[in-house]
C-alpha cells in the first residue's frame, strides 16, 4: 500500500465508507418512491442490455469479415409494432404509478400538523404554530403527518429533503404545500435545490426527526412565549383590522370568525374557498376578491407586513372561531394580555381558550 | 404522398401563381372589413351580458363577440388579401399549422391556470 | 416513378434555356424561385405569429387576474383614435393588395401610386399612434418611466374620461395593476409599431424600384411577399384593437 | 487497410484533389465573408462553433475542478455561478442548437436533395452573421463580468434580484435565436422546393427528414423564447412587468413561456444528431435503414409531440396537479419514437456487412448513451419520481447523456463521416478510432457518477456540497480530464489531415447519398448537371451497378 499516496488512500477509504446508491428512507413515502424508482431502473437496465446485446451480437455475427455481403431488408411491421407497443405500455405503467405518488405527496391529509416555511436569500425560516422559530433547521416528530406551507419572500427556492423523497418549490407570492410522515428519528439533509443566487449552496440545513416525546420537550424548550396565532392577534390589533372586521351592524368588513375553509360568495357572483392562499391574497391584494355586499375599501398591506407577519395573521384567522377577542381589541387600545391558552396549546389554538368566557 | 409532393406540387402552384384576384373582390373585402370594425366598436358599447357556466366560471359575451368579429376579419384578410384561398395545399397547411401551435401555446398554458383551483394549494 | 423521371428530364432541360435577369443562379426556373420565396415568407410569418403569441398569452392571463384595472385603464385609451387607426391600417392593406394587383397586371404607374398610398397610410398610422403615446405621457400613464395611479385611484380627477364611463375608484393595490395594463399596451403596440416602421422603410425602397420598373416585368414575387408581411401586421392590429381598446366600454 | 473496411481510396500516386472546388473557387477573406455558398457558410459555422465549444468546454473544466473539493476552494460562489451560467448559455445556444444543422446540415442538405444551394443563400449568410454577433455579445458579457442567472433565466431572480449583465446575455440569445430561425426556415424551404427531379419525400435520406423536423421546431419555438427574453429585458429596465410577483406578475408564466421553447429546443438539438446516426449506421452496415418510414415519421412525431410537453420542467413549481398529469402523459408519448429509432438502428445491423470505421464507433457510442439518456428522461417525465430527482445531479447527468453523449457523439460521428467530402482528404484512421474510444470511456466516467449523486440528493448548481458527496465528484472530475483529451485529439489530427491526409476521392465510404456521387470537395454549384434521382435512399445495389458501369467506361477509354 505504501506506493499509493496517502491522499488517494484516505480518499478510497472515505469513498468505501460513505458509498451509497440512494439516501436513507426516513419517511412513509420514501419506500414507495424507491419501489417505483427501482422498477424504472430495472426496466432501463433490461432495455439497455437488449440494445447492447443487439449491437454487439450483430457486430460480431455480421462483421464484414464474417458476412461480406449484406442482405437488404426493408423492415418488419411486426417487429416495429412490438418495440412501439411494449415501451409505450411500460411508460404508461410508470405514468400511472408516478401520478399516484405525485398526488399523494402534494395532497396533504386533513389531520396533518401545519408548519410554515419562508424561504429567503439565503436561508429557510421555519414557523411552528406554537411560535417556535427556526432557521435552516426543521424539527418534526415521527409518526405524524406534517404539512409544510411554503412561501418565498424573494425568488424561487426549492425545499428538498432527499431522505423523505419530497421536494417543493417555495414560490414568491403564493403558498405551496407538501407533506410527509417521518418514520425514523435522525438528522437529515435539507437543501435548496432551485438556483436562487450567489449563496444558493449555503441555503442548506438539517431536518431533525424526533420521537413524539422528544419533540414535545423540544417544543416546550424552544417556545418564544407567544404562539403564532397570538403574534397574529397582536398584529391584527396593531394594524387595527378589527376596526372593520368585526360583528358590529355597521361593520365595513366581513366578520372573520370561522371564515377559514368556508365558501365565500364574491361580488362577481363566483364562490371561492377561504384557504391559506386566499387569506394571504385577501391581506395583500384585497381588491382582487371582494366578498359580496362589501365595498373594495380595504387598503393593501403589501410591504407593511412581512411574510412571517402574514403567516401569523393567517394562523390567527384560521383559529378565530369567535369574535369575542376581536371585540376586546376594539374596546382596548393597548395590546391584548397573554391568554393562558397560548402557552398551553402550542398548536396555536389560543383564541379557542376563550370559548368558556364567551357569554 | 410522394407523388403529391415533388415537382408536381410546384407545377400546380405554377398555375395558381397567375390567378389574379380582381379589384372588385378586394374592394368588397375592404368594405366588409370596415363594416366589421364599425360593428365591433358598436358592439363594445352595449352590454351583451354574461353566462354563468358553473360556479366560478363565467363567460362574458362582449369579448367573445369582439374576438369573433376579429377572427372573421382576419380570415377575410388571409383568404383574399393574402391569396390563401387561391394558394396550394402547402400554403394552407402552413397557415393552419401556425395557428394550431399558437393555440397550443395559449390553450395549454391556460389549462394550467384554470385547473389550479381544482387542487388544494 | 417513370412519370417523375419524365418531368425530371424536362426540369433538367430547363437548365439550359435563357434566364431572366432576376432569376438567382441556383433556381431551376422562375416559378420555382417564386414559390420558394413565397413559401419562405409564409414560414417567416409563422415565426411572427409565435412571437406575438407570447405577448397574447401574457395579456390573457394578466387580464383575467386584474380585470377591473384593465377595464378602467382601457377606458383611458381614446377609442376615436383607435378606430381611426384601424380604418387607416385596413385601407392601407387594401391599397397594398391593389399594389400587388397592378404589379401582376404590369401597370407601372398604378403600382407606384398604390405603394405610395400604402406608404402614406402607414405613416398616418404611426402619426396617430405617436399622438396617442404622447397623450399617455401627458397623463403619466407610461409605467416605469412616467407613471402615476391618480386617474385610477380617483377617476373623477380625469373629467372627460369620467363623464363617459363613471368609473369607480380602484383600491390602491388594483390601481397599481393598471400599470400592468399599460406595460402590456406599450409592449404590444410598440412591437407592432416596430413592424410598421420596418415595413415602411422597405416600402420606401420598393417605391423607387417600382418607378424604375423593377416589378412590372413579370417579377411580382417581391411585391407579393411584402404584401403578405404588410397584411400580417394589419392582422395583428385587428386583434390588438378589440383586446386593448374595447374592454367593456358599456 | 485491413480487410474489414469499406474505405476505397483512389490510387494515392495519381489521385489529386480536383483543381476546381468550392474551396478554391475564389480566394481572399471577402470571398468568404460575402459568400452565398452553403458549403462555405457551413465551413464558417464549423470554425466558429468549434471555437465556442472549446470556450464552453474550458468553463466545464473549471466547474469540475471547483467540485473536486466540498468547499468553495478554487473560486468564490458567485464566480462559480457565473461559470456554470456561461457554460450553459454557450453550450446550449452557441454550440448545441446550431451544431449539426448549421454545420453538417448546411453542408450536406443541398447536396443530399440534389440542389445547387440552399433556397435562400443570403438569409443563410445572414444567419451566420447573427450567430457571430450573438457570440461577440456573449464574449462581451464574460469580459464585462459575466452573468449568474443560470441559462434558464428564472424570474424573478433574473428580472429583479441580480445586478449582473442579464440584458446583454438576453439580447445575445435573442439574436442567436433569430440565427437559428433563419437556418430552420431555409432548410424547410429547401427541402420542400429545391429537391432534384425524382427526389420524392420517401427517397430523401433520413438525415434530411430529421433536420426537417428540427427545423419545424426552430421556426415555431424560437420566437417564443425571443419575446420572453424581450419581456425580461423590459422588466429589468422599466421595473414593471408580467413576471415578477412584486409587480403583480406571475413567475410561473415565465416558466411556461421559457420552456415552451426550451423543451422543444432539446429536440432541436438531438434530432439532427439522430439523422447523422441513420446515415452512418446504414453506410457502415451496407444496408438500407431498417424500417425507413418508421424512422422518418418518428422524427416528425418527436417534432409534433415536442410542443405538448414543456410543463414537465415545472412539476414541482406549483402548476396545477391536473396540468402536470396531462403533460406527464404526453411526455411518455414523446419518449416512444426515440425508442423506435434506437431499435430500428440496432436492427439495421442485422444481416448487414458491418465495418468499424470511426464514424461507426461514435454511432455505437451514441446508441448506448442515448438509450441511457432517454430512459432517465422517463424517470423525470414521471411526475412521482420527478419530485425526488429533479433539480439534482440526476437531471444534470440525464441531459448530459442526451446532449453530450447523444448529440456531441453524433456531431463527431458526422464530422468524421463527411470530413473527406468536405476537405477531400482522409484523417488517420487508427488514432481517430482511439479518440472515439477515449471519448466514450471518459464520458461514462464523467457523467455516470452524477446519476448516483442525484439519487443521493445532491442539488445542481452547488458551488459547495456536503463532504459525503466528494468521492463521486472526484470520479466525475477525473473522467472529465479523459473526456477533454478525447475532444482535443480530433482537433489535432483533423487539422493535420487538411494538408497531409490521403486524398479521399469521391466516395471513400461507398455511401449512396447524392452528396457522395459528386467530387470532393464539391464544386461551388454542387453538381455539373442536376442529377435525376431514380432509386430509393440507401440503395446499395444501385451503387454497385454504378461502380460497375464506371469500371466498364474506364476499360473502354
Amino acid at each position: 500500500m505504501d506506493h499509493i499516496s496517502p491522499v488517494l488512500w484516505q480518499f478510497l477509504v472515505k469513498w468505501l465508507t460513505h458509498f451509497a446508491l440512494f439516501p436513507p428512507e426516513a419517511s412513509k413515502i420514501a419506500p414507495e418512491m424507491d419501489a417505483l424508482y427501482f422498477f424504472m431502473v430495472l426496466v432501463s437496465l433490461v432495455g439497455l442490455t437488449i440494445v447492447v446485446l443487439l449491437i454487439v451480437g450483430f457486430s460480431i455475427l455480421y462483421s464484414k469479415t464474417r458476412h461480406p455481403h449484406a442482405v437488404q431488408i426493408e423492415g418488419s411491421t411486426v417487429l416495429e409494432a412490438t418495440w412501439t407497443i411494449i415501451p409505450l405500455g411500460l411508460f404508461l405503467i410508470m405514468f400511472v404509478w408516478g401520478a399516484l405518488l405525485y398526488f399523494r405527496i402534494y395532497t396533504p391529509p386533513a389531520n396533518a400538523m401545519n408548519i410554515y416555511v419562508v424561504g429567503k436569500q439565503w436561508m429557510w425560516k421555519v414557523e411552528h404554530p406554537g411560535g417556535q422559530h427556526e432557521i435552516n433547521a426543521l424539527h418534526i416528530p415521527t409518526g405524524r403527518p406534517v404539512q409544510l406551507t411554503l412561501i418565498s419572500q424573494d425568488v424561487f427556492h426549492s425545499f428538498s429533503i432527499p431522505a423523505f423523497r419530497v421536494k417543493r418549490e417555495a414560490i414568491p407570492g403564493r403558498y405551496t404545500t407538501v407533506w410527509f410522515e417521518a418514520t425514523t428519528p435522525g438528522t437529515y439533509h435539507l437543501f435548496c435545490t432551485q438556483y436562487c443566487g450567489t449563496n444558493h449552496s449555503q441555503m442548506i440545513g438539517d431536518v431533525v426527526v424526533m420521537t413524539p416525546d422528544d419533540f414535545k420537550k423540544w417544543l416546550e424548550g424552544s417556545t418564544s412565549g407567544n404562539s403564532l396565532a397570538q403574534d397574529g392577534e397582536r398584529l391584527f390589533a396593531s394594524l387595527s383590522c378589527s376596526a372593520c372586521h368585526n360583528t358590529r351592524p355597521d361593520a365595513r368588513g366581513p366578520s372573520l370568525a370561522n371564515v377559514y375553509n368556508s365558501r365565500l360568495t364574491l361580488s362577481t357572483g363566483e364562490t371561492i374557498t377561504a384557504d391559506d392562499a386566499y387569506l394571504r391574497q385577501a391581506i395583500l391584494n384585497p381588491s382582487q376578491h371582494i366578498t359580496q355586499g362589501y365595498a373594495p375599501i380595504m387598503p393593501t398591506y403589501q410591504g407593511q407586513v412581512s411574510e412571517e407577519g402574514v403567516i401569523a395573521l393567517v394562523e390567527y384567522i384560521k383559529n378565530l372561531d369567535s369574535d369575542y377577542r376581536v371585540q376586546q381589541t376594539l374596546n382596548t387600545t393597548d395590546l391584548v394580555p397573554e391568554s393562558p391558552g397560548g402557552k398551553a396549546a402550542p398548536t396555536g389554538k389560543a383564541p379557542a381558550a376563550q370559548k368558556e368566557v364567551k357569554p | 404522398m410522394s407523388e403529391h409532393n415533388g415537382q408536381f406540387e410546384q407545377k400546380d402552384e405554377h398555375q395558381q401563381e397567375h390567378h389574379i384576384v380582381s379589384p372588385v373582390v378586394y374592394g368588397s373585402i375592404l368594405l366588409a372589413l370596415l363594416v366589421g370594425t364599425g360593428l365591433t366598436v358598436w358592439a363594445s358599447y352595449i352590454d351583451l351580458g354574461e353566462w354563468h357556466i358553473a360556479a366560478g366560471l363565467t363567460l362574458f359575451w362582449n369579448p367573445v363577440v369582439a374576438l369573433a368579429i376579429a377572427c372573421t376579419k382576419m380570415t377575410l384578410v388571409v383568404l383574399f388579401f393574402m391569396h390563401v384561398k387561391y394558394s396550394t395545399k402547402l400554403t394552407k397547411l402552413t397557415v393552419a399549422s401556425g395557428f394550431f401551435v399558437f393555440l397550443v401555446l395559449i390553450g395549454m398554458t391556460m389549462s394550467d391556470y384554470f385547473t389550479r383551483a381544482w387542487g388544494r394549494w | 416513378m417513370s412519370k417523375s423521371t419524365a418531368t425530371a428530364n424536362g426540369a433538367a432541360a430547363e437548365v439550359h434555356h435563357e434566364h431572366p435577369p432576376y432569376q438567382r443562379h441556383h433556381f431551376e426556373s422562375v416559378e420555382q424561385q417564386a414559390d420558394t420565396t413565397n413559401f419562405a415568407m409564409w414560414l417567416f410569418l409563422l415565426t411572427e405569429i409565435m412571437f406575438f403569441g407570447g405577448l397574447f398569452t401574457a395579456y390573457l392571463i394578466m387580464r383575467n387576474w386584474y380585470y377591473p384595472a384593465f377595464v378602467e385603464a382601457s377606458h383611458q385609451l381614446n377609442i376615436g383614435w383607435g378606430t381611426a387607426n384601424t380604418g387607416v391600417l385596413i385601407v392601407s392593406s387594401f391599397t397594398m393588395a391593389m399594389g400587388v394587383w397592378s404589379a401582376e397586371m404590369r401597370k407601372k404607374g398604378m403600382l407606384v401610386l398604390f405603394l405610395s398610398l400604402t406608404w402614406i397610410l402607414g405613416m398616418a398610422f404611426l402619426g396617430i399612434k405617436s399622438i396617442e403615446y404622447h397623450e399617455k405621457w401627458e397623463k403619466h400613464h407610461v409605467p416605469g418611466l412616467h407613471w402615476s395611479d391618480a386617474s385610477f385611484l380617483n377617476p373623477a380627477s380625469d373629467p372627460e374620461v369620467y363623464k363617459e364611463y363613471h368609473d369607480k375608484p380602484l383600491a390602491p393595490d388594483m390601481a397599481e395593476k393598471a400599470g400592468m395594463y399599460f406595460f402590456l399596451y406599450f409592449a404590444m403596440t410598440g412591437m407592432h409599431a416596430l413592424h410598421m416602421i420596418i415595413g415602411i422603410s422597405l416600402l420606401t425602397f420598393m417605391i423607387f424600384r417600382a418607378r424604375a420598373g423593377a416589378y412590372t416585368t413579370g417579377h411580382v414575387t417581391y411585391v407579393e411577399n411584402f404584401g403578405l408581411y404588410w397584411h400580417f401586421v394589419d392582422i395583428i392590429w385587428i386583434f390588438l384593437f378589440p383586446l386593448l381598446y374595447l374592454i367593456s366600454r358599456h | 487497410m485491413s480487410a474489414a473496411t469499406i474505405v476505397s481510396l483512389p490510387d494515392q500516386s495519381t489521385a489529386r484533389i480536383p483543381k476546381m472546388n468550392f474551396l478554391t473557387k475564389e480566394n481572399g477573406l471577402l470571398s468568404w465573408l460575402l459568400t452565398g455558398d452553403h458549403k462555405r457558410i457551413a465551413t464558417l459555422y464549423l470554425i466558429s462553433i468549434t471555437f465556442f465549444f472549446f470556450i464552453g468546454g474550458a468553463l466545464a473544466g473549471l466547474i469540475r475542478l471547483e467540485l473536486l473539493t466540498p468547499q468553495t476552494s478554487l473560486m468564490a460562489a458567485d464566480t462559480y455561478n457565473k461559470v456554470f451560467t456561461m457554460h450553459g448559455v454557450i453550450m446550449v445556444f452557441l454550440f448545441l442548437v446550431p451544431s449539426v444543422p448549421a454545420t453538417i446540415g448546411n453542408f450536406v442538405i443541398p447536396l443530399m436533395v440534389g440542389a445547387r444551394d440552399l433556397a435562400l443563400p443570403k438569409i443563410n449568410l445572414l444567419s451566420w452573421y447573427l450567430y457571430i454577433i450573438a457570440g461577440f455579445m456573449v464574449i462581451y458579457t464574460m469580459a464585462a463580468g459575466g452573468v449568474d442567472t443560470g441559462w434558464t433565466f428564472t424570474s424573478p431572480l433574473s428580472t429583479h434580484y441580480l445586478n449582473t449583465h442579464v440584458i446583454s446575455t438576453g439580447l445575445a440569445i435573442f439574436v442567436a435565436g433569430f440565427s437559428s430561425i433563419f437556418t430552420g426556415l431555409n432548410f424547410i424551404v429547401t427541402i420542400h422546393k429545391m429537391r432534384a427531379p425524382g427526389m420524392t419525400w420517401f427517397r430523401l435520406p433520413l438525415f434530411v427528414w430529421s433536420n426537417y423536423a428540427a427545423s419545424i421546431l426552430m421556426v415555431l419555438g424560437t420566437p417564443v423564447l425571443a419575446i420572453t427574453l424581450v419581456l425580461v429585458v423590459l422588466e429589468r429596465t422599466v421595473h414593471i412587468g408580467v413576471f415578477d410577483p412584486a409587480y403583480g406578475g406571475d413567475p410561473i408564466l415565465f416558466q411556461h413561456l421559457f420552456w415552451f421553447y426550451s423543451h422543444p429546443a432539446v429536440y432541436i438539438m438531438i434530432l439532427p444528431g439522430m439523422g447523422v446516426i441513420s446515415e452512418v449506421v446504414s453506410t457502415f452496415s451496407r444496408k438500407r435503414v431498417f424500417g425507413y418510414t418508421a424512422v422518418a415519421f418518428s422524427s416528425v412525431a418527436i417534432a409534433v409531440f415536442g410542443f405538448f410537453v414543456w410543463a414537465h420542467h415545472m412539476f414541482i413549481m406549483g402548476i396545477s396537479n391536473y396540468a402536470a398529469l396531462v403533460f406527464s402523459l404526453l411526455t411518455m408519448l414523446v419518449a416512444v419514437p426515440s425508442a423506435i429509432k434506437i431499435f430500428n438502428w440496432a436492427f439495421t445491423l442485422y444481416k448487414g456487412s458491418i465495418t468499424f470505421e470511426t464514424p461507426m464507433l461514435y454511432a455505437f457510442g451514441f446508441m448506448g448513451l442515448f438509450t441511457i439518456g432517454g430512459m432517465t428522461g422517463v424517470f423525470l417525465g414521471t411526475t412521482g419520481t420527478d419530485i425526488h430527482l429533479t433539480e439534482t445531479y440526476f437531471i444534470v447527468a440525464h441531459f448530459h447523456f442526451v446532449m453530450v453523449g447523444g448529440m456531441l457523439m453524433a456531431f463527431l460521428s458526422g464530422i468524421h463521416f463527411w470530413w473527406p467530402k468536405w476537405t477531400g482528404r482522409m484523417y488517420p484512421e487508427k488514432i481517430s478510432q482511439f479518440a472515439a474510444v477515449v471519448t466514450f470511456i471518459g464520458f461514462n466516467f464523467t457523467f455516470f457518477p452524477q446519476f448516483i449523486l442525484g439519487t443521493l440528493g445532491m442539488p445542481r448548481r452547488y458551488a459547495a456540497y456536503p463532504p459525503e458527496f466528494q468521492a463521486l465528484n472526484v470520479f466525475s472530475t477525473a473522467g472529465a480530464t479523459i473526456l477533454g483529451v478525447g475532444y482535443l485529439l480530433p482537433i489535432l489530427y483533423l487539422t493535420w489531415s487538411l494538408k497531409y491526409g490521403a486524398v479521399a476521392g469521391n466516395n471513400p465510404w461507398q455511401a449512396t447519398g447524392l452528396e457522395w456521387q459528386t467530387q470532393s470537395p464539391p464544386l461551388t454549384e454542387n453538381f455539373p448537371v442536376i442529377p435525376i434521382m431514380d432509386h430509393e435512399a440507401y440503395d446499395y445495389e444501385w451503387l454497385e451497378k454504378q461502380n460497375l458501369a464506371r469500371l466498364r467506361q474506364e476499360e473502354v477509354v
